[in-house]
């Protein structure tokens, strides 16, 4: 490898976003971003996607909705969101007040509620990016998940891309056989980039109770106990597919998001580690900088999909 | 002064069987807590525990700050393995505080509850009744220094090891009972007689009701499980009366909650305003 | 519940297999038993459960082979092993000494292999059960793994049920969107027992080589960091079937073995724990008798499959 | 007397910068460790770092066991943070040992294969020429005790900020090449000379092409990735030529392999054996 001097450059492009660099916020681990404005300077991530949203209001989920397993945590906030007409009125002007792409996550129970919820999201002034979590249950389709099943996941991605011209980035589920095949669904679908990967189903059990902890029963795992299943995932969907792919599970440092980038993923989202650490993305930031330095690669698009593997 | 900082644990030794106080000295000048709020504390060194703990502050002098808390579950034991000398990352203070009492009151402490109470009790000194419930006279802690700060302790155990034996809200019940008798307070008066709580959910709730059939205002400090403490992951809700629906909607959405964050709008609510 | 005193029971049942208690160990994890014997009284386990055989040797993967991951381990030894002849010579003489049922874990590159591998093993003195890992690639179908593929899989569970009388226990893999869907494959194929779960698949990158640490590149993520999977996957899995359902992943403590049988699993296999604890199952058979004490139940069996969920 | 034991740390402190010695005090009697064995080691509390770790026994005295260790990654790091009075589970002594020198021996060590080799050279005293090549002067540790323990300390820094610069297999070849010219040894003495090595890979591969030429047998130590120790999950093997495949099959099957466990059959191979 060249060693070269002089300013690094971090910036990356996701379909027609820009990126000052690629770290991204994990939607449900950052709010609508007021909650980190007092740790860190905002308008230093590379994106910020927020919470999920639904055309509708949701109140969530009775508790127990979180708790620690090893590494990790399972959640089940059973999507508790303020709807999308509140959010556009009452969150994103906060948000618009920031140089940053403002990434809007949302979701349906059905069809109908994802295409209605893009469109709004769409017309909206300072939504850059939306970002589609088909990780729910279909509803009219006897509540199979969407990312699960190729057939709904292509039908409920073909209507959200006619009602939105903003870049579309799905978020796929890793309970799946074979992601490749489901990001290459997505692509088909008009997809313009995917987010890789979205929690894995899991449970603890009370044993004096003999009750799941969760009121919920089943969460999702996150944090770096799934760290390396979601690495090999987003190797597996790079080689599948030629739109870009972010990359997320059980990012905690620089090092951590340098595997995913290595591994293909055009950018990173930090979820868990907000918790543990509310400056993690900064810190995973600077750190990214600092291995560039060191590796003495000026574009952090040199690093992406740089993995060569072992014969 | 931000609320996220490291400290070296300058003290970490038991109460007694169940109780530790950790004492840590901040790496840069914090910001004040007030009584009720909350920091999350790192419990472990790497992975697992994952996440920080919540614990109420319970002492603040010298820029020092203190906890006290109950060896519960794995990041619990593994905070108490810690040491003088060892570095944790905070984050705080969290959440709201007690409202100022106006006048002497009441504070309702269930076990480890104390420790969230202690600093309202020492900050308004000698103005506390403190009824104090514990399991076994194993599970209470700080007497000494409570029965300087405090104006009158009510003393219950569930095995009568200690003080009376029975609950605490009876104790309570009693106490507001008397009271009417002796004094006959005017509304006024007993609007002055306001109480804290901070404890396990039935004592909250049970107190619940002795208030409101007193007519007394009652604060109530409410424990869920976190994974942030900051407002962001909304794992901590608690069910609050959605007095907006009740009232545009009327009787038939009387009941209706809307799910406020014990981190943010908590930990302490209007015992009123619960949904238990 | 009402609380019993006297002897407590621990001993189930997988098919024929009686069990004295419900503590196995895991495939791979426990060699063919003589390394522990200098740790623990192998008489005192359920079952021993050996490390994966094939018809004909295999050396394995190159090194590295294993890597630790946040509460966890990848690995992928690439299933080395001696053989089933060396298997019946050298090994099954040491593991008949003792009065624990041995179950033998095989697998194979073909449903040819399978077979021969299934009908040499029956033959054998003191095999008491055959454990039928299917997480392997298909060498004749284009090397998908039999495991991930309902028809693979019924195909070669229907050929090694005809070749053997022994119960026969199929070891399913994570790596799928419906386990309670292969689990009903391998219940009509002829499967008396299933184990639940084999390593989900993972991959750590070095940054600075750009290289997956592992010579395999991928490997197969198991330790406490996959518990909670495993739990949820095992509860799947009791739901979708009436055969008996062994549960394994992450079991490191008393605890975490209950977690599985009150989710439904009459058995718990131990493996990653042995390499941190070679004493592990012992202390989780201990663990569980104090429960049932504590507890006040005198029959393990009132415990498996106890879970109440959260309406 | 268990393999298996806990142990108490009584020291766990920095040789120099990069180093660390750990001092542990077993709960119970334990098996005696010979020269080259090693000890799988606990280094956190929790569920991560989660497998224990390799260490070579550096010393045992009075029931007591040290090691040398240097601070690599998560685990050797979460171990540097522990302190006294900490409890840990051992197992151990674990794989093979360095086979009985027959009158002097050439020791070649480097970096932290120190630790491995020095039990050799203390009990063998004054009997050990000791090669030792570092990255740098801070790599080198120990160096005190061992003047002592060894009859002759030739050292090699790639950086030159210490002993020669250079590499200590370049050492080691000038020696054997001197010795020659001296002494022109016979085969029998040369046969006494026996070489002994614990370093990385490249240094021990080097070292094979050395002493095959100069036709001196050499026991090297070896390291693998470990899950445990004991040799059940196979993670830990090296490539043996198979000799065998090469006597029964000819030479086409010279170049075969099998796989040996480092800590079972390990961590001490005959060089001439080790497929690289
Ligand atoms: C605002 C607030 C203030 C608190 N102040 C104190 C205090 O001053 N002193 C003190 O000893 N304890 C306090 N607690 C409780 C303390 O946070 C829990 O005991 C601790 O988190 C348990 O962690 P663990 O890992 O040891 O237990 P776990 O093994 O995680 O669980 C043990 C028990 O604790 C409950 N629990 C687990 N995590 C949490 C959580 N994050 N919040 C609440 N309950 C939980 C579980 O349901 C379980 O019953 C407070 C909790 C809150 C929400
Ligand atoms: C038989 C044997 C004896 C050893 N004796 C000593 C000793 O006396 N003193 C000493 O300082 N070190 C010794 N080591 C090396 C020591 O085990 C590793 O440095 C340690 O395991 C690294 O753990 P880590 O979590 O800090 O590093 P990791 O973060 O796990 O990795 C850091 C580096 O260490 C390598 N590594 C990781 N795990 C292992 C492992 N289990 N075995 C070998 N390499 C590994 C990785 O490839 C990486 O390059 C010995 C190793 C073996 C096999
Ligand atoms: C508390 C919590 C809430 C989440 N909410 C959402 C959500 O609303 N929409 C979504 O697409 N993903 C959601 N996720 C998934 C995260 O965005 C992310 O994909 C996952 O947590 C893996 O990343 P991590 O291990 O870094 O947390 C949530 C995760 C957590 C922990
Ligand atoms: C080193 C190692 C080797 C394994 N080898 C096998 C094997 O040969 N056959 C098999 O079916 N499973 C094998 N497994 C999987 C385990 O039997 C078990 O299903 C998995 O590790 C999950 O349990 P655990 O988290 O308790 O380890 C292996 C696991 C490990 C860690
Ligand atoms: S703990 Fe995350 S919102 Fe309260
Ligand atoms: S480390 Fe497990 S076999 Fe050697």
């Amino acid at each position: 490898m060249v060693k070269r001097t002089g300013a690094r450059s971090l910036s990356v492009k996701i379909a027609s976003l820009k990126l000052k660099n690629p770290v991204m916020t994990a939607s449900g681990t950052f709010g609508y971003g007021e909650e980190y404005a007092e740790f860190i300077d905002l308008n230093r991530l590379g994106a910020i996607v927020v919470k999920g949203l639904s055309i509708t209001p949701r109140l969530g989920n009775p508790t127990p909705r979180v708790v620690e397993t090893p590494a990790g945590m399972l959640n089940a906030i059973g999507l508790q969101n303020i709807g999308v007409k509140a959010f556009v009125k009452d969150k994103l002007p906060f948000l618009r007040q920031f140089k940053v792409p403002v990434v809007a996550n949302f979701f349906g129970d059905t069809v109908h509620e994802y295409v209605s919820a893009a469109r709004e999201l769409s017309k909206a002034e300072g939504v850059n990016a939306l970002e589609m979590n088909i990780s729910c249950p279909n509803k009219q389709e006897g509540w199979i998940v969407f990312g699960t099943d190729p057939k709904s996941m292509d039908g409920v991605i073909t209507e959200v891309r006619k009602a939105t011209d903003l870049p579309l980035i799905v978020k796929l589920s890793p309970n799946v056989t074979d992601i490749g095949r489901m990001a290459r669904v997505a692509e088909n679908a008009g997809a313009d980039a995917l987010s890789v990967m979205n929690t894995i189903r899991g449970m603890v059990v009370d044993i004096r109770r003999r009750k799941p902890v969760l009121a919920n029963n089943t969460g999702g795992l996150s944090g770096p106990a799934i760290r390396p299943v979601a690495v090999q995932m987003v190797w597996d969907t790079c080689r599948a597919v030629s739109i870009p792919v972010i990359g997320m599970g059980g990012i905690m440092t620089a090092g951590d998001a340098l595997e995913f980038l290595i591994a293909g993923a055009v950018a990173i989202a930090v979820g868990t580690a907000n918790f543990v650490n509310p400056v993690a993305t900064l810190e995973i930031i600077e750190g990214i900088e600092k291995f560039l330095a060191e590796e003495g690669v000026s574009d952090i698009n040199d690093i992406i999909g740089s993995l060569r593997v072992n014969e | 002064m931000s609320k996220f900082f490291t400290c070296e644990i300058v003290g970490n030794s038991g109460q007694n069987a169940n109780f530790k106080l950790l004492t840590l000295q901040p790496a840069s000048q914090i910001i004040a807590p007030k009584p009720g709020q909350f920091y999350m504390i790192q419990t472990g060194t790497a992975c697992d525990p994952l996440l920080k703990r919540p614990f109420s502050i319970y002492n603040f002098e010298q820029n020092h700050l203190s906890f006290l808390y109950r060896i519960r579950g794995k990041g619990t034991l593994s905070l108490s393995q810690l040491r003088e000398g060892d570095v944790l990352q905070v984050i705080g203070p969290l959440g709201n505080s007690y409202p100022e009492p106006d006048g002497d009151f009441i504070a309702v402490a269930g076990g480890i509850g104390i420790a969230s109470l202690l600093p309202l009790i020492r900050k308004y000194r000698q103005r506390a009744y403190l009824f104090y419930g514990a399991m076994n006279t194993g599970d209470l802690v700080m007497l000494e220094e409570t029965r300087e700060l405090a104006k009158e302790i009510f003393i219950t155990t569930d095995d009568g090891s200690d003080g009376q034996k029975g609950w605490i809200t009876h104790a309570v019940k009693d106490f507001l009972g008397e009271l009417k008798i002796a004094n006959q307070p005017s509304p006024r008066r007993k609007g002055a007689l306001s109480i804290y709580a901070c404890g396990p959910v039935p004592m909250l709730k049970a107190l619940s009701e002795i208030t409101r059939a007193a007519g007394l205002p009652c604060y109530a400090s409410m424990e869920e499980h976190m994974a942030c403490g900051i407002g962001a992951c909304l794992g901590c809700v608690v069910k609050i009366a959605d007095k907006r629906a009740s009232l545009q909607r009327g009787a038939e959405a009387a009941g209706q909650f809307i799910y406020k964050r014990v981190c943010k709008e908590g930990p302490i609510f209007n015992i009123e305003d619960i949904v238990w």
